[in-house]
C-alpha cells in the first residue's frame, strides 16, 4: 500500500515535470511528435530506474561510511554518463531492435536533469532501497506519461492557426502550464490514501 | 595507443586534480557548513525548546558519550549556572523516524519543552504531531511520566487520526529520558 | 461502418462557420431555464457574475484577436458561452476582479493563444475555473458555505458535497435527493438548477448539437464509481444517486465535457472520455483536498483527447504530415 | 569591439533561456521570487565562467573521445564548490534553491558552452562568453522571479511593494507551476514578438 502512495505520488500529484519541473529541456525538444515522445519516455524509465539502482547502493554503502558525501553530485553525474554508455553498447549487441528505437535518446538523456534530480531526492527523502526505485520508476512513468500527453496535444497543434509568436516552445511551455494545472486535481489523494491505511 | 594512453593520462590527471580541490574546499568549509546547519535546521527548535536560556546555546554546544554512541548536548544557562539540557532522540513513526529534541531542566528533572526536528508523517494528519498544540502537552512533566499514549496505557493524549505518528513522539521521548540520568551525572562531572 | 454515419450526423453542425454561431446560440438557449433559476434564487449579485464573466469573455476573444491581427468574431458567442459557463460554475457573490481574471486566461491562454475557436486542447471556461480555485488567497470566495452566508432560501444552507466531505455519508440525512434534483441546493450559480440543466441538456442532444455518448457515459462512470465505493463502506461513502444530483455533475455531463474541441470525436473514444470523467469525478470527490471533481476530471481528460482520438482511425483528422491545410481542413481539423 | 561582443551577446542575441531554449528547468523551479532568481542566477555565472575558462585553458591537451567527460568532470567540480559555499554562506540561499543547485551540472547551457564555444575559442573570449551567457541567464531568472513574485505575493525582493490589501489577497496562481509554465511561455512569445524581422 505504502508503495501504491508513492506510484500515485509521483505519477499524478508530485508529477516529475509537472510539480517538480524536472526534465523540462527533453519535455520541450521531444515532445513535438508522438513517436520520439513515447521513444525517449521508455528510454528515460530505462535509465532512470537503473540509475537509481546504481547509486543508492554507491551512496549508502561508501560515501556515508566514509563520510564523502559531497561528492555525491559529481560521482552521480560520472555513474549516470558510463551507465548510459553501456547501455547503449549493450543495447547495440544485445538487442539491436530496441537500439535502433531507443538509441538516439540516450545520449540525450545523459543531461536530462530528472535522472539525477530523482537519483539526489531518493537520498534527501530517506527512501529504502525499495522505496528508491518504486519512486525512481515512477517518476520516470509520470514523465512519458506527461510528454506522451503533450505530443498528442502538439501533435493537433500543427494544423491549429497558432500565432506566429507563440509557435514552437512558447505554446509547447504554455500547453504544459495547463496540464499542470489539470493535474491539480489529484492534489489530496496521497494525504487520504494514507489516511486510510493508518486506520 | 599513444592516443588511449594520452586519454587516459589526462582524464585522470583532471579527475585527481578536481579531486583534490574538492577535499581542500571540503577541509575549509565542513567546520562553517556543520555549524550553519545547526544555526538553521536545529537551531531554532533548540531555542524554543530552551526558551529561558540566557547564553548562546548553538556555541555553548557540546558532544559526550553515552553508550558509546555520540550524544550532541545543548546547554541552557540562566546567568553562568546550567539551567537546562537538550538533546535529540528518535521514535518509529508512521512513514519513517521521527527525530525529537526534548529538553530538561536539570534542577527539578522536568521537561522544559519538546520539538519535532524532522518527520515523514502525512501532511495534515500525522504532520499534527510538530504542531505547537500537542508539542506544547509535554511541557513541564516529569521524567518518572508513562510516556505512552492513553490507548497504549500511558498518560499522552493521542491525536485523533495520527496514532502511530504520536507513538513515534512518545517513543522518541522514551529513548531520550532512558539515557537522561547518564546524561545528567557526565554533564555535572565536567 | 459506424464510424461512417457518425460523422454524418456531426459534421452538418461543425463544417461551416454559420454553423458555429449555431452551436453557441442554441447552448445559450439551453442554458436559459439554469439561469433564470439562479436569478430567480440569487437576485442580482447573480446577474452581475454572469454579467462580468460574459462581457469580460468576449472583450477578451476581441482584445487578443485585435492583438494577433485576426477578425474578430466575437458574434459566434463562442466566447459568450465559455463565460457564461464559467460564471454558472461560481458563487452568486465572487468578486468581480476574480472572475475578469478567470475570464481573461481562460479565453487568452486557454483559447486565443492556440489558434482560437476549435483548437483550444481544454475548455476556456474550466480553464478560467481552475485558476481561481488553485489560487489560494482567493479560494474562500469559492467555498459555497461562506460565500453564501448570507442567503436563506427555504433550504437547507449547506453545500451538499462539503457536508459530505466533512462528515461523511452519515452526515447527509437532511437531504432529500428528489429536492437536490429540483436545484433546492446551494452551489454554482446555474449548476446547482439541476432539473434545468437536465432539460437544457436533452434540448442539446435532441437538436443533435450534443452526442448523447458523452453525458450518459459521464453519469454512467459517476453511477459506477459511487456505486463501487457505497459497496465498500455505506456509512462513508455517498450513494450514486446523491452523487449525480448534487455539485457540477449535470452541467458537467452536458455542458462542460461536451466542449466541441476538447472532447473526442468518435464513438468509443467518447464513450471511454464519458466514463473516466464520471470516474474520476467520484474519485476526487471522495479523495482529493476538493469538495466537487468535475472540473478537474473534465481537464483531465480533455488532455488524453488526442490520445482517445487514436482508438479507432478517424475520417475526419487525416495525419498531419499528409493534409493540405486549406481553410476546410483547418476548419474540421480544429473542430475535431 | 569583438571581446565586447562576446559579452553582449549573451544579453540579448543569445539569451538564455529565452533564445538557446536551454536550461528551463532551473528557471521554472527557483524563480518563486526574484532573490532566488538572483542566487541560481550567481551561481551559474560563477560554474559558466570557470568552467569556460578551464574548459578553453585545456583545449589542447583534452583528446577529443574524452571531451564530453572531461567538461562533465570540471563543471561538476565547480558546482561542488558552489554548493558548499552556498552551504557555508547563505544557508537560506541554498534551503531554497534545494536540489537545483547539484542540477547545475546538467544545466544544458553550460555543457553546451564549454562544447560550442570554450573548446574552440581563447581563454579570455572563453570568459567573456561565460560572463555574458551567464548575465544573460541571470537576468532571465530575475525578471521572471520578479514579474512571479510582484504579482504572486505583492512584493519584490522580499520588500513590500503592493499594498497590504493586495498582499492579502494576491494573485497566487503565478507561484504555482501552472503559473510558471504559462508565465515563461507567454514572455517568450513577447520576446519573439518583438523581434520577429530577426528570428527565423
Amino acid at each position: 500500500m505504502e508503495y501504491v502512495i508513492i506510484v500515485i505520488g509521483a505519477v499524478l500529484i508530485k508529477n516529475i515535470l509537472l510539480a517538480e519541473y524536472l526534465g523540462c529541456c527533453p519535455f520541450m525538444g521531444t515532445s513535438k511528435k508522438m513517436n520520439t515522445a513515447v521513444g525517449m519516455g521508455l528510454a528515460v524509465i530505462f535509465v532512470l530506474t537503473a540509475a537509481t539502482a546504481v547509486t543508492y547502493p554507491i551512496h549508502h554503502y561508501i560515501f556515508t561510511r566514509f563520510g564523502l558525501e559531497y561528492l555525491q553530485t559529481i560521482t552521480f553525474i560520472l555513474v549516470i554518463a558510463a551507465l548510459v554508455q553501456f547501455v547503449e553498447m549493450f543495447l547495440k549487441k544485445a538487442i539491436p531492435a530496441l537500439y535502433q528505437s531507443l538509441g538516439i535518446f540516450l545520449p540525450l538523456i545523459t543531461t536530462n536533469c530528472a535522472v539525477l534530480g530523482v537519483a539526489i531526492l531518493c537520498i534527501r527523502r530517506d527512501y529504502s532501497f525499495v522505496e528508491s526505485i518504486v519512486f525512481a520508476f515512477s517518476s520516470a512513468a509520470g514523465f512519458t506519461l506527461a510528454l506522451v500527453l503533450l505530443a498528442g496535444i502538439r501533435e493537433r497543434l500543427i494544423i491549429a492557426d497558432v500565432p506566429k509568436p507563440l509557435q514552437g516552445t512558447a505554446i509547447g511551455l504554455i500547453t504544459g502550464g495547463l496540464m499542470a494545472l489539470a493535474f491539480f486535481g489529484f492534489s489530496g489523494v496521497d494525504g487520504s490514501l494514507n489516511a486510510l491505511m493508518q486506520q | 595507443m599513444k592516443e588511449i594512453i594520452q586519454m587516459i593520462v589526462v582524464l585522470s590527471l583532471i579527475s585527481g586534480v578536481c579531486a583534490l580541490a574538492l577535499s581542500g574546499f571540503r577541509a575549509a568549509t565542513a567546520e562553517r557548513i556543520e555549524d550553519q546547519v545547526l544555526q538553521n535546521v536545529q537551531g531554532p527548535k533548540v531555542k524554543l525548546v530552551l526558551d529561558k536560556a540566557e547564553n548562546d546555546i548553538i556555541n555553548d554546544r557540546k558532544t559526550i558519550s553515552v553508550n558509546g554512541e555520540d550524544v550532541l548536548l545543548f546547554v541552557g544557562k540562566k546567568g553562568t549556572e546550567t539551567w537546562a539540557i537538550a538533546y535529540e532522540s528518535k521514535g518509529g513513526g508512521f512513514g519513517g523516524d521521527i527525530k525529537v529534541m526534548v529538553g530538561y531542566d536539570i534542577g527539578n528533572d522536568t521537561l522544559t519543552g519538546i520539538q519535532v526536528i524532522s518527520h515523514k508523517e502525512t501532511p495534515g494528519i500525522g504532520s499534527k504531531i510538530a504542531e505547537d498544540q500537542f508539542t506544547k502537552s509535554f511541557k513541564g512533566l516529569t521524567t518518572s511520566t508513562r510516556f505512552k499514549t492513553k490507548p497504549e496505557g500511558g498518560d499522552v493524549d493521542a491525536i485523533s487520526g495520527a496514532t502511530y505518528s504520536a507513538r513515534g513522539v512518545c517513543e522518541a521521548i522514551r529513548n531520550s529520558v532512558e539515557i537522561y540520568p547518564q546524561v545528567k551525572k557526565q554533564m555535572q562531572a565536567q | 461502418m459506424k464510424a461512417a454515419d457518425l460523422t454524418v450526423s456531426t459534421g452538418s453542425h461543425w463544417h461551416s462557420g454559420a454553423r458555429i454561431t449555431d452551436f453557441s446560440y442554441n447552448t445559450l438557449l439551453a442554458l436559459v431555464p439554469a439561469i433564470a433559476m439562479g436569478l430567480y434564487h440569487y437576485g442580482i449579485s447573480a446577474a452581475g457574475v454572469i454579467g462580468t464573466a460574459v462581457a469580460s469573455a468576449m472583450i477578451a476573444e476581441a482584445a487578443m484577436q485585435k492583438l494577433l491581427g485576426k477578425p474578430v468574431t466575437i458574434a459566434d458567442g463562442s466566447a459568450a458561452v465559455s463565460g457564461l459557463l464559467l460564471a454558472l460554475l461560481l458563487p452568486a457573490n465572487t468578486p468581480a476582479y476574480m472572475v475578469v481574471v478567470a475570464a481573461f486566461i481562460g479565453i487568452a491562454i486557454g483559447k486565443q493563444c492556440f489558434g482560437g475557436l476549435g483548437a483550444n486542447p481544454l475548455s476556456p471556461a474550466l480553464v478560467g475555473w481552475a485558476v481561481l480555485r488553485i489560487t489560494k488567497p482567493w479560494v474562500g470566495y469559492l467555498d459555497f458555505d461562506l460565500a453564501l452566508i448570507n442567503y436563506d432560501l427555504g433550504f437547507s444552507m449547506q453545500y451538499p458535497l462539503a457536508v459530505l466531505k466533512a462528515s461523511g455519508a452519515s452526515g447527509l440525512h437532511d437531504f432529500n435527493t428528489w429536492n437536490l434534483f429540483l436545484g433546492n441546493q446551494t452551489g454554482g450559480i446555474g449548476a446547482s438548477a439541476i432539473v434545468c440543466v437536465l432539460g437544457g441538456g436533452l434540448y442539446m442532444v435532441a437538436r443533435g448539437l450534443v452526442r448523447w455518448e458523452i453525458p450518459l457515459c459521464f453519469l454512467l462512470g459517476v453511477f459506477i464509481a459511487s456505486s463501487l465505493f457505497r459497496l465498500v463502506d455505506s456509512a462513508a461513502y455517498a450513494g450514486p444517486l446523491f452523487h449525480i444530483v448534487t455539485g457540477n455533475v449535470m452541467i458537467g455531463a452536458f455542458f462542460l465535457s461536451t466542449d466541441n474541441s476538447s472532447a473526442p470525436i468518435n464513438r468509443w473514444g467518447m464513450v471511454a472520455f464519458g466514463l473516466f470523467c464520471g470516474m474520476i469525478t467520484v474519485v476526487l470527490r471522495v479523495w482529493s483536498v476538493y469538495p466537487d471533481g468535475v472540473v478537474f476530471a473534465c481537464l483531465l481528460m480533455s488532455l488524453f483527447v488526442p490520445l482517445l482520438d487514436k482508438l479507432r482511425a478517424s475520417p475526419i483528422i487525416v495525419r498531419p504530415a499528409t493534409i493540405q491545410i486549406t481553410k476546410e481542413a483547418r476548419r474540421e481539423g480544429a473542430s475535431s | 569591439m569583438s571581446v565586447f561582443k562576446e559579452f553582449t551577446k549573451g544579453l540579448w542575441q543569445e539569451l538564455p533561456p529565452f533564445r538557446l531554449v536551454l536550461g528551463l528547468c532551473p528557471v521554472l523551479a527557483v524563480t518563486k521570487s526574484a532573490t532566488n532568481g538572483l542566487g541560481m542566477g550567481l551561481a551559474v555565472i560563477f560554474v559558466l565562467t570557470w568552467s569556460n575558462i578551464l574548459v578553453s585553458a585545456l583545449r589542447k591537451v583534452i583528446p577529443r573521445k574524452v571531451r564530453i567527460a572531461s567538461y562533465i568532470v570540471i563543471i561538476a567540480t565547480f558546482v561542488v564548490i558552489v554548493e558548499m559555499a552556498t552551504q557555508a554562506f547563505f544557508y537560506p540561499v541554498y534551503e531554497a534553491l534545494g536540489i537545483f543547485i547539484p542540477l547545475i551540472v546538467v544545466n544544458c547551457v553550460i555543457l553546451g558552452r564549454a562544447e560550442a564555444f570554450a573548446s574552440k575559442n581563447g581563454v579570455i573570449a572563453s570568459a567573456l562568453d561565460g560572463l555574458g551567457i551567464g548575465a544573460g541567464f541571470t537576468m532571465s531568472l530575475v525578471v521572471l522571479g520578479g514579474l512571479r513574485e510582484l504579482i504572486g505575493a505583492g512584493t519584490l525582493f522580499d520588500v513590500e511593494i503592493m499594498s497590504a490589501a493586495y498582499r492579502s489577497h494576491s494573485f497566487s496562481f503565478m507561484l504555482e507551476a501552472p503559473g510558471a509554465f504559462i508565465c515563461l511561455g507567454v514572455l517568450l512569445a513577447i520576446m519573439n514578438a518583438v523581434s520577429a524581422p530577426s528570428s527565423s
